[in-house]
């Protein structure tokens, strides 16, 4: 009872602050809690499964990457996103006092919401079994509602792809943070990076039993990726390679070929054969969705290698 | 036996818990940003490490304990990196900004 | 079969997304090419089956319900994947001019261009509430990448307005559909139907998607964004923003006060939606009628236009669904046509203020033509798809004595005319200097008569509504009479 | 690539094979190879050349050197952190560094934020001096003794005293 | 052969105009020889076609093309012999308009436009001809509105602007109402044909309320056009188009459309029985009378010949309406026979004063002194077409208001002589001054802006002229002619008045 209300109060309050934040940044950095505080709803009525596409897809990622182009457009400099004028704000106002007014009525409501017997929880957990899944959360992201997944794929590539329209070529001579000259970073990153690696691909192998999956391994890529940048290891490119390119893509398209060549032997379209394809579909997004994240933190549209 | 051992194992994660608590209390009461990372630096690490002792020696798996080694280690590897780099970082602020490093580079 | 034409509907425009973004040069028209043309061939077929059958039902990936994802494809959702062949392929065909797949900005543009087709169709073919979010997030992603593909300042900083309040509108409709979820453990739409209950909780449900709908669908008062956004985006994009994007928003709102709430008869709200929509039928045209830019005018007539959209709740009823469904239709070629008209006025004259478009009518008549074309289905005069639309809606309105609606659309109609007889009365103007005609080369001659193309689309809809009629009848769910 | 980087890969490619069977067990040993040698060639592609390598039978030694001067730097500054009166006495010494560069320097450096009331702060350009930060007194031999014992680990001196 | 003819026919009248505007779109400006033999080959084919189709109407058949855009809502083109009234009077001026504007526009620019949306404006008068009903009719009409507008801004400038707005602002106005009272009885009856006599009769006393609102909103709807008053406003200010665009406007097109509207609406929706049952009869008397008295009220004070011609069209419009109005078959004959003579009289009209504008800049009415001696033909013509408004025989205008009074006695509304006595006096009253100018007083030394015209103009726009002129005179003198209007109207009113 007291979380539904101190949730219901969040995303009020949230809501109020996204849309009448006095600068576009707060604006994305509320939006983004708001984001994580719906997941924390979705948890709370007892459907882990769309609690954790919705974190991936809703707030995590995509607020992930508006805050990464927002921080390069303003580096760039093209785009100087001024506050909001007088007359928008006021607009702003009427929208946040309407949506002010709905989420307070939906925290009313949510105390009396919580039903125990979820049909569709239920009926998975029948059907897991047969999977050869351990892990619910994987079972409903690639098996059961694979097509969610396949389009949040899609949406992360389109993410990508918008952003880089936004950013443009230019955007790959801005200067990163200069590495730092100390002598502990190297051994740090030739520690960490094949530790990473066997982590991440740990995590996604794991996800068919236990928590884990393509959504966290491609975290951990990123973060590697990320690290790699940082230490100038990897630098920006001003064109993108075409394995850079299948790299972006492979996700998106492996799973829909795995869909399609389905359908082409009979089976259902998206019906998937067997835990080895659930790997296959998972790694593709794995790298796809890792590298998109690091493509996107260094704000190229390539990544060229240097040795040190 | 295994009472003893549990006895044991809760023992650790006091003291864990025990140098948590000293190393948050160094980061409040510590005067300035490099004193502190000692605080932070030192006790947590040993904090981490009873902990993961204490938790090992619950799960009495060898498997679990190696996974929480590694965890200890990496973790041990990232703190000091991350602590000479905050420090490096707040002496050369305060470099710049042409204060005393030594004493309070605030 | 029908599992592959569904598939081909919306995974083909994806792979070949896919391939448009790795395939090197000139290949990549082979992958545009490939996304787009089969589309009407698989989506022809689907139509006489859905003839036959009345309703396409396919099960994703063998779930059924509740586990999986359906798709359903019934003469509404038809209609508008129809829609939105016609518009990717034509418009596409305008694009194509502007942004050739082997040269730097078609890199961009059409793996875009091809996410969002597949994206819209298969928002069209869902019946799960939690599906139609990823969909829909993932026609706006697109939409918005294609809006800022230019990088033109204005569409950048409209771009981040319009991201920020479509993600928002999402997480609301999310909001509702995590409380269906919670009181029915179904996300399908047609199983909640059945479980859904008007209670507090229900109602709450439905408000919070209509909201969160209704920001994407640029309703008035939630259209600020709008105007802005379909201005400054480049030609082809505006044309597909107006003719599909917010289109869909509205479809959704459809789908969840007919099919999922059909039965609970709230007159208050309905009319309430529809309050909605005149009023931004007579805000829109206003501010319409004191823009200073063509493009601006069409922005603000989109914004007016999906106000007739929403009249559909207070005139409930076959024909009145059948008449917004068909001026949604209608709109969408006629908009299109004008975007790209306009674009083309933009584009070869370098500007689109109205004051400097004295005369353009000697220059490109082609262009002026189509924006007279298009503007007739606007207006809703004869013989366009808008007056069908127009008639029909004014037909029940006056059935069932709803004299405000009636006083709405036809007060809109002519406000219509206001905002776009002025332009037109520009473009005709004698100029003050006469300068020499540009020479307009093939592909400038191709945008034209895309554009052409698209607005006599428009009017032909006034030729032939009655098979069209037909099929959405097929779709209605409440049975004959309000 | 020469023999002597094709050795240290390999004895990468087991160090990770056995991070993998800590983690999954014998089940999915394939598996496990995979993502070893996929972490092993990162780690070719990012590795540097580093002529140093530990005596591996001197480890033990300063494992328990380490452990030891931890946990004694962990009470200590326990002890401080509890203590009424706060009994700290910043100061920043310059420390020379005798240790080559690489792997020994490095271990020098982050250790010495885990001994007691030493914290490595920066190291110049060059790598030849090391500012370290000191809460308690005479840090001086703390640190001259650390470096005696990687030196030793290395293989550098004979013996671990300074 | 014969079905299949009386299928297409129809819509190959409406259509042989459209496609010579389209023909013209693609032709050009640069290409005048071209544009102009597509122009005037359509225009003869029409009335070739229109003949054809004349003779088949005379022979009994009904050409009749049905197109069914929904169950329900039919597009039919019909050719009954109202409707051939109209589209003979169309098409043969569309002709003689036709090469009067080639010889006028001879030195202007965007000919390509104009004659365009010219042609297309003849398709819409042509399908209001034939509309069998009242969604077809709704169709043409605003057809014509949308393709009338380019004509009349055709200058570019800013009158012309604004007297094309003025006409925007009424004509789309009175759509609205035309739209909803088309609607409402679309709600009433479904969708009929146009049939004598009207088809509304069946309907029960419960539906008088209704039958009567929308009576007015139909009235509105077409009253606009029909320049009647209050709604006149706008023809004047039209009057900024060239002169074939007011010829066209005022003889043929837009105001014509409107009073065949009025006469459809009364003939063949209501029945003049239940127009008389409803009460509605009176008032549209009413309202006529007095546009036709106000109308030439105000022709007397203007100085500018266009517009004095204008609201002289405001006046004799509403003799149709009149005729209508009063009931009974004789007054129904002149009303409707007005429609044939008012076209020919009013074009002659416009056309001299294109002429007289065009060759010497002569626009207002004190310039007009002595012209006689310097166009003599033009300004014979003038006379003749003055006069027949005025009513004098044997030009047309004498037979309309003939049958009007006679009508108007044989139903026992003797008053309404008086408005036609009235109307006759200020004609004159209007008219004579003009003659008297242009033929008793001197010429001023220079004319404000005369041309050096070549022969091909000269000949196209007095031909032209003298074409009208001679009809106008033809259909007055040979008005017992079994195929003059008179005796066409005569056997549709029989129609209606058995």
């Amino acid at each position: 009872m007291v979380i539904d209300v101190f949730l219901a109060l969040g995303l009020v309050v949230l809501a109020w602050q996204a849309l009448i934040g006095g600068s576009l940044f707060r604006g994305i950095v509320m939006f983004i809690v708001f984001g994580m505080v719906l997941t924390l709803a979705w948890a709370w009525l007892g459907s882990p499964d769309l609690a954790m596409a919705e974190a991936a897809i809703g707030a995590g990622v995509t607020g992930a990457l508006i805050m990464i182009a927002y921080w390069r457009l303003r580096r760039i400099n093209a785009v100087e996103p001024r506050d909001p004028s007088p007359a928008r704000s006021r607009l702003a106002l009427v929208i946040a006092v309407l949506a002010t007014g709905l989420v307070g009525a939906i925290g009313l409501a949510a105390v009396s919401a919580l039903t125990g017997d979820a049909t569709a929880a239920r009926v998975m957990n029948e059907t897991l079994p047969d999977t050869g899944l351990g892990n619910p959360i994987t079972g409903v992201l690639i098996v059961f509602r694979n097509l969610d997944t396949l389009l949040e794929v899609a949406v992360v590539l389109a993410a990508y792809i918008a952003a880089r329209a936004a950013l443009g070529r230019e955007s790959a001579d801005l200067p990163l943070p200069p590495a730092p000259d100390t002598p502990l970073l190297t051994p740090l990153v030739v520690t960490l990076a094949p530790l990473t690696m066997v982590v991440a691909i740990y995590l996604l192998k794991a996800g068919s039993q236990y928590p884990g999956g393509a959504f966290q391994a491609s975290a951990l890529l990123a973060a590697l990726g990320v690290l790699l940048v940082l230490t100038g290891r990897v630098g920006p490119a001003a064109a993108a390679n075409w394995l850079t390119r299948a790299g972006l893509v492979i996700g998106t398209l492996v799973f829909c070929l795995v869909g399609l060549g389905m359908l082409v032997i009979g089976a259902p379209l998206l019906a998937i054969p067997g835990i080895w394809a659930v790997y296959l579909i998972e790694a593709a997004m794995m790298i796809s969705i890792g590298l998109t994240l690091v493509l996107l933190f260094a704000g190229a549209p390539g990544l060229s290698g240097k040795r040190s | 036996m295994s009472l003893l051992l549990d006895a044991f194992a809760a023992l650790l994660l006091l003291i864990g818990a025990f140098f948590y608590l000293a190393g948050t209390v160094g980061l409040i009461r510590f005067p300035d940003a490099l004193s502190r990372l000692h605080a932070l630096t030192k006790a947590d690490n040993i904090g981490l490490l009873s902990i993961c002792a204490g938790s090992a020696l619950m799960a009495g798996e060898l498997r679990v304990a190696l996974l929480l080694l590694l965890i200890w280690l990496m973790a041990l590897f990232a703190a000091t990196v991350s602590a000479h780099l905050i420090a490096r970082r707040s002496l050369r602020d305060a470099e710049d900004s042409g204060a005393d490093a030594g004493k309070s580079p605030s | 079969m029908v599992a592959e034409a569904l598939a081909c509907l919306v995974l083909v425009p994806v792979v070949a997304a896919c391939l448009a973004l790795v395939l090197p040069g000139r290949w990549r028209w082979l992958a545009v090419a490939a996304g787009l043309l089969p589309l009407p061939l698989a989506m022809a077929w689907l139509t006489g089956e859905l003839g036959r059958e009345g309703l396409i039902t396919v099960a994703v990936a063998g779930f059924e319900a509740p586990l999986g994802i359906v798709w359903r494809l019934d003469g509404l959702s038809a209609v508008l994947v129809w829609l939105n062949i016609i518009i990717a392929l034509l418009v596409g065909l305008h694009a194509a001019a502007h942004y050739p797949a082997d040269k730097l900005n078609g890199f961009r543009f059409w793996p875009l261009w091809l996410l969002l087709s597949g994206a819209m169709n298969a928002l069209l073919l869902s019946a799960d509430l939690f599906n139609l979010f990823v969909t829909l997030e993932l026609v706006t992603l697109a939409a918005i990448g294609l809006l800022v593909v230019d990088r033109k300042p204005q569409a950048m900083r409209a771009a981040v307005r319009y991201l920020l309040l479509a993600l928002l509108g999402s997480l609301f409709y999310l909001l509702g559909v995590a409380l269906v979820y919670g009181q029915t453990g179904t996300l399908d739409l047609y199983q909640a139907a059945g479980v859904l209950q008007p209670d507090l909780l229900g109602h709450t449900a439905l408000v919070l998607m209509t909201v969160g709908l209704l920001v994407k669908a640029a309703i008035f008062p939630l259209h600020g964004w709008l105007p802005a956004a379909h201005g400054n985006a480049p030609g082809p994009v505006s044309a597909v923003l107006s003719a599909m994007v917010v289109k869909v928003a509205v479809y959704l709102v459809w789908r969840l006060w007919l099919w999922l709430a059909g039965d609970w008869a709230i007159p208050a709200g309905l009319t309430m939606l529809g309050l909605l929509g005149a009023l931004a039928i007579v805000y829109g045209s206003l501010q319409a009628l004191v823009q200073q830019r063509v493009k601006m005018i069409v922005a603000y007539s989109t914004v007016a236009q999906l106000g007739y959209l929403m009249l559909l709740f207070p005139l409930l009823g076959l024909v009145a669904f059948q008449a917004t469904s068909y001026h949604l239709l209608s709109h969408g070629l006629a908009k299109a046509a004008m975007f790209l008209a306009a674009a083309n006025l933009l584009t070869r004259l370098g500007t689109d203020q109205l004051g400097d478009l004295r005369g353009a009518d000697r220059r490109m008549p082609l262009d002026v033509f189509t924006l007279a074309l298009a503007g007739v289905s606007i207006l809703g005069l004869p013989p366009s798809g808008g007056f069908i639309a127009k008639w029909l809606m004014l037909q029940t309105a006056l059935a069932q004595g709803g004299w405000l609606w009636v006083g709405v659309i036809l007060v809109g109609g002519l406000l219509a005319a206001a905002y776009l007889f002025r332009v037109l009365a520009v473009l005709c103007a004698r100029p003050v200097a006469c300068p020499e005609l540009p020479v307009s080369g093939k592909a400038d001659q191709l945008t034209s008569l895309v554009a052409l193309g698209l607005a006599l689309a428009a009017l032909a809809a006034g030729f032939v509504p009655a098979p069209v009629l037909k099929l959405l009848a097929t779709a209605w769910p409440l049975g004959g009479a309000p | 690539m020469n023999r002597l980087s094709l050795l240290r890969a390999g004895i990468v490619l087991v160090l990770l094979v056995l991070v993998w069977l800590i983690l999954d067990g014998l089940d999915s040993l394939l598996t496990g190879l995979v993502a070893a040698v996929i972490g092993a060639s990162l780690f070719v592609l990012l590795h540097v050349p580093r002529p140093y390598h530990l005596r591996i039978w001197r480890l033990p030694r300063f494992v328990l050197f380490f452990l030891v001067e931890s946990v004694r730097g962990a009470v200590d500054v326990a002890w401080r952190a509890f203590h009424p009166a706060l009994p700290i006495v910043p100061a920043m010494i310059d420390h020379g560094v005798e240790l080559p560069a690489g792997q020994p320097r490095m271990l020098l450096v982050s250790v010495i934020s885990l001994l007691p009331g030493t914290l490595s702060a920066d190291l110049d350009s060059d790598g030849k001096m090391l500012k370290v930060h000191a809460i308690s007194e005479d840090p001086d031999i703390a640190v001259r003794t650390l470096q005696a014992q990687i030196a030793y680990l290395y293989g550098l001196i004979g013996t671990p005293r300074p | 052969m014969t079905e299949w003819l009386l299928f297409w026919l129809p819509l190959a009248v409406v259509l042989v105009s459209a496609l010579a505007g389209l023909g013209i779109f693609i032709a050009g400006e640069h290409r005048p020889i071209l544009r102009v033999s597509l122009n005037l080959a359509a225009a003869l084919a029409k009335v070739v076609l229109v003949g054809i189709m004349g003779l088949l109407v005379m022979a009994g058949q009904v050409p009749e093309f049905n197109f069914a855009l929904l169950p329900g809502l039919d597009f039919k083109l019909r050719a009954d012999s109202l409707s051939m009234l109209f589209a003979v009077l169309s098409a043969v001026l569309w002709l003689v308009t036709t090469i009067y504007a080639v010889a006028y526009l001879e030195r202007a620019r965007d000919r390509a436009r104009f004659f365009g949306f010219f042609s297309l404006c003849v398709t819409a008068t042509m399908g209001i001809a034939m509309a069998g009903n009242l969604l077809t009719f709704f169709i043409f009409y605003e057809l014509l509105t949308l393709t009338t507008w380019p004509l009349v801004v055709h200058n570019g400038n800013r009158e012309s602007f604004a007297g094309a707005r003025s006409y925007l602002v009424h004509t789309l106005g009175a759509s609205v109402f035309l739209l909803v009272g088309i609607i409402w009885l679309y709600q009433l009856t479904g969708g009929q044909d146009f049939i004598a006599g009207g088809y509304l009769g069946e309907l029960g006393l419960d539906q008088y309320h209704s039958l009567r609102i929308v009576f007015w909103l139909l009235v509105i709807g077409f009253g606009v056009k029909a320049a009647l008053f209050p709604l006149h406003a706008w023809l004047p200010r039209a009057m900024v188009a060239p002169a074939p665009v007011s010829a066209l406007l005022h003889a043929v097109a837009v105001v014509k459309a409107g009073a065949f509207g009025l006469v459809r609406l009364v003939e063949d929706i209501y029945g003049f029985e239940l127009v008389q049952t409803l009460g509605l009869d009176l008032p549209l008397l009413l309202l006529a009378s007095f546009t036709i008295v106000y109308g030439s009220v105000l022709a007397l004070f203007q100085t500018d010949i266009k517009k004095r011609l204008a609201y002289s069209t405001v006046s004799q419009v509403s003799y149709i309406t009149l005729g209508v109005a009063i009931g009974g078959p004789i007054a129904a004959i002149g009303g409707m026979v007005h429609l044939v003579h008012q076209g020919l009289m009013k074009i002659t009209l416009f056309f001299c004063a294109g002429i007289f504008a065009n060759l010497l800049g002569v626009k207002k009415i004190d310039q007009l002194d002595g012209i006689g001696r310097r166009l003599p033909w033009t300004s014979l013509c003038f006379t003749i077409g003055a006069l027949g408004m005025i009513g004098l025989p044997p030009v047309a205008g004498f037979v309309s208001k003939w049958y009007l009074g006679a009508g108007a006695v044989a139903v026992g509304r003797e008053w309404v002589i008086l408005v036609l006595l009235a109307s006759t006096l200020l004609n004159a009253a209007y008219f004579l001054p003009l003659i008297k100018r242009i033929w008793l007083n001197e010429p001023a030394r220079a004319w404000p802006a005369e041309i050096d015209a070549s022969r091909l103009e000269v000949f196209g726009l007095v031909g032209a002229t003298l074409a009208t002129t001679g009809v106008a005179v033809g259909v007055g003198l040979f008005a017992g002619h079994p195929l003059s209007p008179l005796s066409w109207v005569t056997g549709i009113v029989t129609d209606y008045f058995p």
